[in-house]
């Protein structure tokens, strides 16, 4: 295992130590917990947005903590969902007697936790509600199983109901607005090599030298199958197929993320780029805004996801929006 | 007869077992879901360890609501909710009480099961810890409703507990992480189950060694 | 070689493309050329700034084209200086009027490519001039040498300088500011892994699991010694020891960068940053502002580099003042 | 009679052998560079192929500042300046004549030696392409000073071209990409150094065909 750290164990706690010194105008830190919020939460009388889950998907979520997007954000141990009592901390932190919307990535052991932090909340009378983002179609969505993963979709979500909330929204309509941005966000991504877990201090799989992982999480678990690596077009166009077939595009705006995993250089995530505008183009989908970068990583997993998010008029204020954050500044 | 001290040689046992099958569990999880349930389960019972000596004039109820709390509080993942869920639901059970019977481990061991399947929403047959601890349950019960000893009791019950375990393999995943790999699940054994296993076997264990 | 790529001769071509189209409301190509300039290029009146150089170290140099920073960017093919038909394309697209700075890194190839664009300029009476940028402290200076090579440091030059341009100096002082701030920065760097250029499609070098190149560059060449791994927060000491004892820094202000090579996780950026400003505190330099992140790549390399800038106001002042490019953006 | 044939013929031939070496030149500079030379120089030299039959009516001077242009435009990083330097200075030295004579040979290598070194701000014992120009070019100077006839002159030239280039292994590099690496660039043979041995040699072995 190569990695720039000092013990495994104190990785998280070193990192957001690290990240709230770098960002002291942003953020602070809920002193004895691995909750990161805005330098001056609460927002009085602002409808407060948390998320968070397992560490390892670095700037996610802390680096999206400012003015704008989230209030605060939730570290868990890398991999590993955090747990209630942290959760629930993060919630007092940021509660500005408006409510706080938590948005949860659609793991089982997210939903339990945040879950379970909720009903700590609502005993100390804190209105808390949550939307569960399940934008990764490389799993069939069924009733029977635990349905879809959150993947880089996520981070339209922060965006889009970030803003929302910095506008002045209630909390129903935060709500609803990021339940309309989860149902018109679709992502899938694929991977060229492993990650390695610090405390497990071995690659998550093995690939072969040819060989690439199709439609798989963010966690380093195997994809749905596979394959021998295929030039970027062809990788692009199999992803943009399951995503576009998923739900009805057509003749519609788009904001699109091209999103590193964590070890893809970024002149990769263009090149994919280049084809993702070209399919678009051909499909009469035309493109609102671009974000290409690292936003929801896999520690240094080589890979890369798209995320596409079908916008109407208000989608696409909230989506242009100021937003004021350590990873994310757009005005 | 069971006690607080027994109770606590479980959990300090178990607490070990799983610090020794931290590889195993964790090279399973890397198999068809992210690789940490050893390293979750071993942060939560090393913590739970420490806390022992501090709980141990507690009487059984309380101690398992405390390991309960470190558990969930400690583990995170879907594994800390669930276990913490289910000793939390077994110490209700038993809340009050001074002499713990038969039929208080039955309460305790469904309470258990009931507690996980509502927090996780699963069941038999999703491939999760489940599938260990609902066959043991079962035999569990139905030995001891039928007079068993407890040689007989212990053997039954993990007989059931292995069988289950070893139908892990064979399924594909429905709930939990593993569940996002579809028929690539199938081959391989479900890190929460064995887990689970390891725990009943740490219970029989102590058990045949105290009672 | 695993690489999300179609050909590795089309690779830049392709990522300029996918640049250009993921970022049109930033940037635009000049025609037939590898050039990115700004949207609205030339902006008339202003002294106007490029940079370039090889490809491969995304988002440098492109992605800091935009309001506050440059206003071109030339890019070679992987880690080969641009050739000056090249860099002259740049210098005529961007000129308005008030002449051109050229930033250029202290590489035998970069200094003459630049060199040679510069004299064809002159020739068409485009007033220009330029500044080596030489931060690297890896490697001793010495006049019978190359001298030491240009790194990271080279983002707060696009910044500083590029801010001093946008306030509307002219270019003798947008130039005595450039030359101020290389003055007042030193880098160094690590790395873990080698990388691999496309068209070479093998690794720079080889390192043993357990090994760690320091001062190296940001071409994949080999540093100046190979060493084994160290804790992150021995890494730190190591490369801030040699950048504090290059130029004074007690009492003064600094800008940092820590900087990732491409292949490293941001969470190990943040864990040797919470290392950094316990260094920096203990020896009285006062952080002023942090950057974290991807910044001057060498393709997947994983390692990272500390930049540390001497501010005096003058150059507090520009570090702090607006940007609005692909890969920075700052109000 | 050198002639513009055979000097077409000669970069027909460079571009040929750069080819096959681009490998080896790129494996050079992997140890002490950034391992891009190979694939520079077959990039200037491909594109140089595909003009060399527009060219095949210009005189020698055209034919090697068009060269000269394709290196410069073609090649990047130190190289192609350098080499595109060197072909251009060569050219002027003939510009306008129709018989090259031996006195011009001398002349062209030397100017297109000066124009590295003046480009490059570098001289022998630096490590680079120079140390194997330099050295050949004296030989060449002296041999046809001497009188020699063309097979020793070549011969020569080529031996101590190649002294030089084994000379590369020896010391540390003070220009170029290789400088960085200090002492650690020492037992390593330069990658520029190499390529122009190979071009020295194809000029050897086509005029020895030709003449
Ligand atoms: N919904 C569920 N119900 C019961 N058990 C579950 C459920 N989801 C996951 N599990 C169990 O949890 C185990 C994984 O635990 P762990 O690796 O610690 O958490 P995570 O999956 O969050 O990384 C699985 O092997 C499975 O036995
Ligand atoms: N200043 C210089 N003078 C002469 N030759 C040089 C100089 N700098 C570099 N070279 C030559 O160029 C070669 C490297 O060329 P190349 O790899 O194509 O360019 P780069 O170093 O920019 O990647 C070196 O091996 C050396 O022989
Ligand atoms: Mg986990
Ligand atoms: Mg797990
Ligand atoms: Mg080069
Ligand atoms: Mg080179």
């Amino acid at each position: 295992m190569k990695k720039i750290i000092n013990n495994p164990e104190m990785v998280v706690e070193e990192m957001l130590d690290g990240f709230v010194k770098a960002h002291p105008n942003y953020v602070k830190r809920v002193e004895g917990f691995d909750v990161i919020v805005r330098a001056n939460a609460p927002v009085k009388g602002k409808v407060a947005l948390i998320s968070g889950g397992g560490s390892g998907h670095e700037p996610s979520h802390g680096g999206f903590v400012g003015k704008g997007m989230l209030d605060g954000a939730v570290a868990g141990a890398v991999f590993t969902s955090p747990t209630p009592d942290q959760i629930f901390e993060a919630i007092k932190a940021v509660d500005g007697g408006a409510g706080v919307l938590m948005v949860v990535k659609n793991y089982t052991g997210d939903v339990m936790n945040f879950e379970m932090a909720a009903e700590m909340a609502e005993m100390e009378d804190i209105e808390v509600t949550s939307v569960v983002v399940n934008d990764d179609v490389a799993v069939e969505d069924s009733t029977y199983t635990t349905g879809r993963r959150g993947v880089a979709g996520t981070v339209f979500v922060h965006k889009v109901a970030g803003a929302a909330a910095e506008k002045g929204l209630d909390l129903a309509e935060v709500k609803r607005i990021a339940e309309k941005t989860i149902a018109n966000v679709r992502s899938m991504g694929m991977s060229l090599t492993p990650c390695t877990v610090p405390a497990a201090g071995k690659p998550s799989f093995t690939l072969a030298e040819d060989e690439m992982e199709v439609g798989l999480g963010i966690h380093g678990e195997p994809g749905t199958h596979r394959d021998k690596i295929q030039p970027a077009d062809k990788i692009v166009d199999h992803l943009l197929d399951k995503i576009l077939s998923d739900i009805d595009y057509s003749g519609s705006e788009v904001a699109v993320l091209v999103n590193g995993l964590g070890g893809t250089p970024i002149m990769e995530l263009y090149v994919m780029n280049k084809r993702i505008s070209e399919v678009l183009a051909e499909k009469g989908i035309k493109v609102h805004r671009t974000y290409v970068g690292n936003y929801m990583t896999s520690l240094e997993m080589a890979g890369a996801s798209i995320s596409l998010l079908k916008l109407d008029d208000e989608l696409k204020e909230l989506i242009d929006a100021e937003a004021d954050t350590p990873a994310l500044t757009q005005f | 007869m069971f006690n607080n001290k027994i109770l606590i040689n479980i959990l300090s046992e178990m607490a070990d077992v799983i610090k020794e099958n931290r590889g195993l569990l964790t090279d399973l999880d890397q198999a068809i879901g992210d690789g940490d349930h050893g390293i979750n389960l071993d942060r939560g019972f090393s913590a739970l360890k420490e806390s022992l000596d501090s709980l141990k004039d507690k009487d059984c109820a309380s101690i398992l609501n405390s390991a309960a709390m470190v558990f969930i509080s400690k583990v995170g993942g879907a594994s800390g909710p669930l276990y913490g869920t289910a000793f939390m639901r077994a110490g209700k059970e038993i809340a009050g009480k001074e002499n713990i019977t038969g039929e208080d481990a039955i309460n305790m061991f469904n309470a258990a099961i009931e507690g996980i399947m509502k927090r996780g929403k699963s069941d038999k047959g999703d491939k999760t810890m489940l599938d260990t601890l609902i066959p043991a349950f079962e035999a569990f019960k139905s030995a001891i409703e039928n007079g068993d000893d407890f040689e007989s009791i212990s053997e039954k019950t993990l007989e059931a507990a292995k069988e289950g375990l070893e139908y892990t393999k064979t399924i594909a995943a429905r709930k939990g992480r593993a569940n996002y790999l579809g028929e690539r699940s199938i081959g391989h054994q479900d890190p929460g189950a064995t887990s689970s296993y390891l725990m009943l076997k740490v219970i029989a264990d102590v058990l045949a060694k105290e009672l």
